[in-house]
């Protein structure tokens, strides 16, 4: 870590803000970890979508044979898997890395270092868990990895699944350690908790039920493997084991999951309503406390997705009536984004559309959502394509759209550049049509008696024409995509320029230069509202009108005058990722014990050399990034050298301000 | 202001609770522990001591202990609120949480 | 300017111990799975030996007086260190690692023991728990230990005054952690057992 | 001209979309269903039916309340040219609002709870004098055992009409978690290894009802298929008759059966498959369906293939390029490597099992 006392004026890393393939390899800016992040996150998204393809092939007529019932396993197992912990998860991070220290006036986060091994441990396990395509075959147990299926020991495929889970759980709970703690302590004077954006409430929300519900699929994953492995007895009824308590371990986390998958997308629709209404979020505080009783809900409803393992009437009751209660956070943020449109200067550009789209597509989610608090009829559509199709509403039609928002929002941000308008709208009318044509009759399917997981069907079930328009749907969605990418290609070369503020924004990032120094902040901004950056433009008459002010809140690095900031800022490190190289090293050495050993040691000695590595860039902080695997026990200890200069922010002194 | 302020305000909180205690206090702490470890085994021992009221008074020693821990070895009495909240939402999470589980199957009160 | 104002008093918390405190949270979710997991195997014994026969109260409550005695010397070292004083801090530092690796040997000479009487991973759930449950509850004193021996040598190396950072306070935060995961353990997995 | 025909067409957009969904749906032509959930042939399924009719309605209501605020909200707060920056009130929130939306959906759902609670219960209860079956699930087949009747089959169910068959669900403690359903006639419930659950089906018109497993259970999960047969009493009665009489083993002799029989034994079939009262009395680490009245079943493996002569004749020859399956994990019927001669030999014996 370069020492306080002979600061350069900007550091190495600040010299080349591209640089080439090692300073992204090194780097430890929270901006070009974000934008990494995001990049990962598009290509798994393509597997993934390319996965659904062929599932949907394959379902397109009765019977069908394209694949075996074996690859078509694989292919909704890795489909499920990919989407949910290399595409949505990784693209809610990229969002939270890129835009939660900018919008809470912060120059990094808490610990860039330990960002950065977060980030090379998701691409180690994204990677870990898709090579075992090479390596006989993709895992084949289903995204939830049901035991006794999963521990019966015969194929490797499973335990690619379990060990590659297990490192992108310590990846995201080193990933939620940060926020939590960025959030809690870096924010800009005066940007009290309640004078938070949205999306930063969100993402604290997401930090803590990661922080919360990871250890405990991290539990049942261990079972598991060491089930596989070592003999263990945990899911093994023939002497004892109990294959349920693995559904409690997976749903205790899998639930809270959902809303991890979700809160981000509803944090950046609470970012754009507003913008493009010209109106503040309807009942700010309401929208944050609803997301928080989300989050603290999600622990209390795992068990609704075992009402048909036997569970017995009062649990069933019990969980069916928490179930119903998650309804009353969720309609009450979806109202007030109706009241944020409600009675604005509503434009419509894509971010918009995209907005609007998820508050209505996520709308039929929840509703569908209720009917499965309703047990007995969740008897009947448990395990069948319509919950495919709610789910689908949801993560799709809800995190999706959002995520999609957000691209379309901040796009110009990051990379200077605006995507393109025409283009964008063609992508945000193709998905929405594309997505409804294919989802909408998954819940007739579903109701209809189709289970989910099938890889065939017979023909005089009554599905054909249904499953039919589901596979054009989806291969419009594909359409859509490709539209995007070709957007997003385009836009960044030549799209028009985006300036610091191309949306009369109202949150802290767009005070800053497109894309943002790599510093963030020539001057720490110092905070008076909620969307204090607005209120910085525009004063308010009496009758709430509001009134242009002739000021300019600009950050000095987003003028003209380029005049040298020192910012003294962490220097780069490869030691992250080797830290992750020799953890994914170790994990492919367990799979193929005695042999692996070799590897395993090769692994451990990769390890000790990063571990130290990582202590010894900075004396003053030893034992860096200890023990990143087991139990994902990582007490990192960054370096407070380039924290410690952070201007201290207010802590949570209530009400929010801008009322 | 420019960035490289350094943050005072850290350093004088730790000044703040670093002499709450002195190891005088620490070592008075340690025995009371050692003692009601003590009485935990000891009770264990008493023939017509168990049932209910044994799983209950250990427990309860049992919490004792592990709340003088974090109270005072690890100072969390004189944290800011923020970290208590962190880590005792975590434990009452927890506990529910598994309480909850144990109740599903049945497994809870003959756990002991 | 109105800052003053509208800014209430700024953030006193510490970074690292912020962090430290959100991490060992959700290591309480981590080792609460892993008991109410032995909870439920408890008495799924599998024609093998239970907690009746195996534990040895004893000689567990010596290994446990260990243990939280260590978190005593810890303290003091973590105390010295605030007073800046580097040879108390050295002492009680190297007294906590014995400590730690005193319970360390208890730990391994118990399972030896179990695995004689008969009580392997793969005997019972019962086993499969047991061993799970303490095996990690041991990888994390193991763990501490290391740290502990690093603090030790960064120490002579160096030194740990009150200027460079707030390691001592983190290892300490992570060692009593161990050690109130281990209360728990002693009062639910073995005198509540018997 | 091409201009105002767009511009035309822009106009009728919504109407044209709705066209385009009506075609849609109306296309669906009526396929009959026979696994539909939403024809309920059961008192239970009833119950089931009436509650999510009653859920659909409220949520119907909602559906359309909220999009079309939204709608309503983004045509008439739209910007319209040249209004840039027409300023607008800028409203913080009102707590009356927020109060109000967050006591309504919980007073429905309070609503809603009563009914829900009640059917949870109602479902769940003991029925008395019902059918007693206990219910087996493999990897990947259905078997059955009538307990009071002493008969054991495999993959059709046939029970009484209007008679309540209560099922106790299980499974080998070395199998996966299967899902029995039989959507007509119930909800589902799951067969777990090492638990043993209960669930309560009847039917209230006498046919053919078609379920399968529900809960992903490895390979051929998808052709893990059941049936169940709803009889008069009478021919219920008849039925489990023809299931109690003495399977028919060919005499000695040299039909074709008989050689049949022989193979049954020496190629090890009778190592898995039972046949009552002879020597084949099947079980195994790897059971395979009772077949002491194989000849009175329609279909087999799964209830995936009509019981036909080319079909056996196939499925002998190769089970798992008929069907996937993992013979060599015990999971499903090995290739025996049969001559032809063999296959038609044991496929004459089998399909003589009436």
């Amino acid at each position: 870590m370069a020492t306080i006392v002979e600061t350069p004026p900007v550091s190495p890393a600040a010299a080349e803000p591209k640089g080439g393939l090692w300073a992204w390899v090194t780097s430890v800016d929270h901006k070009k970890i974000g934008i990494m992040y995001g990049i990962a996150a598009i290509v798994f998204f393509v597997i993934g979508g390319i996965e659904a393809l062929f599932i949907r092939l394959q379902l397109a007529v009765p019977d069908g044979t394209l694949v075996s019932e074996d690859a078509f396993n694989q292919l909704f197992t890795m489909h499920g898997t990919t989407m949910v912990f290399l595409f949505v998860m990784p693209i809610a991070a990229a969002f939270g890395n890129y835009f939660v220290p900018i919008m809470i006036g912060a120059r990094d986060v808490a610990f860039p270092r330990l960002n950065a091994l977060s980030f090379w441990l998701f691409i180690s396990g994204g990677v870990f868990i898709s090579s075992s395509f090479f390596l006989g075959g993709l895992p084949d147990g289903a995204w939830v990895g049901y035991s006794p299926l999963s521990a019966q020991p015969e194929v490797i495929r499973m335990d690619f699944w379990v060990l590659g889970l297990a490192i992108l759980g310590v990846a995201s709970l080193l990933g939620a350690v940060n926020f939590i703690t960025t959030i809690f302590t870096m924010r800009a004077p005066g940007m009290t908790l309640f004078r938070m954006p949205v999306f930063a409430w969100m993402q604290l929300v997401v930090a803590f039920l990661l922080a919360f519900s990871l250890p405990l699929v991290t539990v049942g994953l261990f079972q598991v493997l060491f089930d596989r492995n070592f003999g263990t007895l945990f899911y093994d009824a023939a002497s004892g084991g109990d294959p349920i308590l693995w559904q409690h371990l997976f749903w205790l986390f899998g639930h809270p999951e959902v809303y991890i998958l979700i809160l981000p997308a509803m944090g950046i629709v609470s970012e754009v309503l507003p913008t493009f209404s010209r109106k503040p979020l309807f009942g700010y505080q309401f929208v944050v406390f609803a997301g928080a009783a989300i989050g603290f809900l999600g622990f209390g409803v795992w068990a609704h997705h075992m009402f048909t393992a036997g569970l017995g009437p009062v649990a069933e009751t019990a969980f069916g009536l928490m179930t119903m209660t998650i309804a009353v956070p969720t309609g009450i943020k979806i109202f007030n984004w109706v009241g944020t449109m409600w009675g604005g200067n509503i434009s419509f550009p894509t971010p918009m559309l995209f907005a609007i789209g998820f508050v209505a597509m996520f709308t039929i989610g929840g509703l569908s959502g209720v009917t499965h608090s309703i047990v007995p009829a969740d008897t009947q559509q448990h395990d069948s394509y319509y919950v495919v199709a709610h789910f689908h509403y949801v993560l799709f039609g809800g995190a999706v759209f959002g995520i999609f928002s957000g691209v379309y929002y901040w796009f110009g941000k990051v990379f200077g550049r605006q995507l393109n308008e025409r283009i964008g709208k063609l992508h945000f009318w193709l998905m929405l049509i594309g997505f409804n044509l294919t989802f909408a009759p998954m819940h007739i399917l579903g109701l209809n008696g189709m289970p989910r997981r099938i890889a065939t069907y017979g023909d005089g079930l009554g599905w054909n024409y249904w499953n039919f328009v589901a596979t054009v749907g989806s291969f419009v969605i594909a359409l859509s995509i490709l539209v995007f990418l070709i957007n997003a290609i385009r836009s960044y070369r030549k799209g028009e320029p985006a300036g610091a503020d191309p949306w009369d924004g109202r949150t802290l990032e767009w005070t800053t230069s497109s894309p943002p120094a790599n510093y963030n902040f020539a001057e720490v901004p110092i905070v008076e509202a909620v969307d204090d950056f607005w209120y910085k433009k525009y004063g308010e008459d009496e009758d709430h009108m509001p009134v242009r002010l002739d000021t300019n809140p600009l950050d000095p690095s987003a003028l003209d005058d380029d005049g040298e900031f020192h910012v003294h800022l962490p220097s780069p490190s490869y030691f992250p990722i080797l830290l992750a190289l020799g953890i994914v090293t170790v994990a492919y050495g367990f799979l193929w014990i005695p042999v692996g050993f070799a590897v395993m040691a090769l692994g451990l000695g990769i390890m000790l050399w990063a571990i130290f590595g990582w202590a010894l860039e900075d004396i003053d902080h030893p034992m860096g990034g200890d023990d990143g695997q087991g139990g994902g026990h990582g007490d990192d200890d960054d370096p407070g050298s380039e924290v410690s200069e952070q201007v201290p922010a207010g802590i949570g002194a209530g009400s929010g301000g801008g009322e | 202001m420019t960035a490289t302020t350094e943050n005072p305000e850290t350093e004088e909180v730790q000044e703040e609770y670093a002499d709450h205690l002195s190891p005088a206090n620490y070592w008075g702490i340690a025995l009371f522990l050692a003692v009601v470890t003590a009485v935990e085994v000891a009770i264990t021992y008493i023939p017509d001591f168990d049932g209910t009221v044994l799983v209950v008074s250990l427990l309860v020693l049992g919490a004792v202990k592990f709340l003088t821990v974090v109270a005072f070895f690890m100072h969390l009495k004189y944290e800011p609120f923020t970290m208590n909240f962190m880590f005792y939402f975590g434990l009452l999470g927890a506990l529910a949480l598994f309480i909850a589980v144990l109740l599903a199957f049945e497994a809870l009160f003959d756990s002991f | 300017m109105a800052i003053e104002a509208s800014q209430p008093a700024a953030s006193t918390l510490d970074i690292r111990k912020t962090a430290m405190w959100a991490f060992l949270a959700s290591e309480l979710m981590f080792f609460g799975g892993l008991i109410s997991t032995f909870l439920l195997y408890r008495a799924r014994t599998n024609g093998g030996p239970g907690s009746e026969e195996l534990f040895d109260i004893p000689f567990t409550s010596v290994s446990s007086f260990v243990l939280l005695m260590s978190s005593l010397t810890m303290v003091l070292a973590h105390n010295a260190w605030e007073r800046n004083d580097e040879r108390q801090l050295r002492l009680w530092l190297v007294a906590t690692a014995s400590l730690g690796m005193v319970f360390l040997g208890g730990q391994f000479f118990e399972f030896s023991t179990f695995v004689h009487e008969g009580l392997k991973l793969d005997t019972s759930p019962f086993g499969s728990s047991f061993y799970l449950l303490t095996g990690f509850h041991g990888a994390h004193v193991a763990v501490g230990v290391l740290m502990l021996s690093a603090m030790v040598i960064i120490s002579y190396r160096v030194g740990l005054t009150k200027a460079r950072g707030m390691n001592v306070e983190l290892v300490a935060l992570y060692w009593h952690f161990v050690d109130i995961i281990w209360i728990v353990i002693f009062t639910v997995v073995y005198l509540l057992q018997v | 001209m091409k201009a105002g025909l767009t511009s035309k067409l822009r106009r009728r957009r919504p109407v044209l979309a709705g066209l385009a969904l009506l075609v849609l749906v109306l296309s669906a032509c009526s396929e009959d269903l026979p696994q539909n959930s939403l024809a309920p042939a059961s008192e239970r399924a009833q119950n089931i039916q009436d509650l999510f009719v009653l859920t659909m309605i409220i949520a119907t209501v909602v559906f359309v309340l909220v999009q079309g605020a939204i709608i309503y909200t983004a045509i008439k707060f739209r910007r319209k040219k040249g209004e840039e920056d027409r300023p607008v009130k800028q409203i913080h929130g009102n707590t009356k609002l927020e109060i109000a939306w967050t006591i309504a959906p919980a007073l429905i759902l309070a609503g809603l709870a009563v009914p829900t609670v009640q059917t949870i219960f109602e479902n769940a209860e003991k029925p008395a004098n019902a059918l007693e079956i206990t219910v087996t699930g493999h990897q990947w087949w259905w078997e059955y055992e009538y307990t009071d009747l002493g008969i054991v089959t495999a993959n059709e169910m046939h029970i009484p009409v209007g008679q309540d068959v209560f099922l106790t669900l299980q499974a080998d403690d070395t199998d996966v978690i299967h899902s029995f359903w039989v959507p007509r006639l119930s909800g589902k419930r799951d067969v777990v290894p090492g638990h043993i659950n209960t669930l309560t089906i009847s039917a209230d018109e006498t046919g053919l009802f078609l379920g399968q497993c529900a809960e992903f259970c490895g390979l051929s999960h998808a052709n893990m298929r059941l049936r169940v047969q709803a009889h008069e009493p009478a021919d219920f009665d008849a039925w489990a008759a023809g299931q109690l009489a003495a399977a028919n083993i060919p005499a000695e002799g040299d039909s074709q059966a008989a050689e049949g029989w022989e193979l049954f034994i020496s190629k090890g079939c009778s190592a898995c498959h039972t046949v009552n009262g002879t020597e084949a009395v099947g079980g195994g680490i790897n059971p395979g369906p009772d077949l002491t009245h194989f000849a009175q079943r329609d279909t087999f493996a799964g209830a995936l293939f009509d019981r036909t002569e080319e079909n056996l004749r196939s499925w002998l020859a190769n089970p798992s390029e008929m069907k996937a399956m993992e013979p060599d994990l015990n999971r499903g019927m090995p290739n025996l490597g049969l001559s032809d001669e063999e296959i038609t030999a044991l496929v004459a014996f089998i399909q003589g099992l009436s």
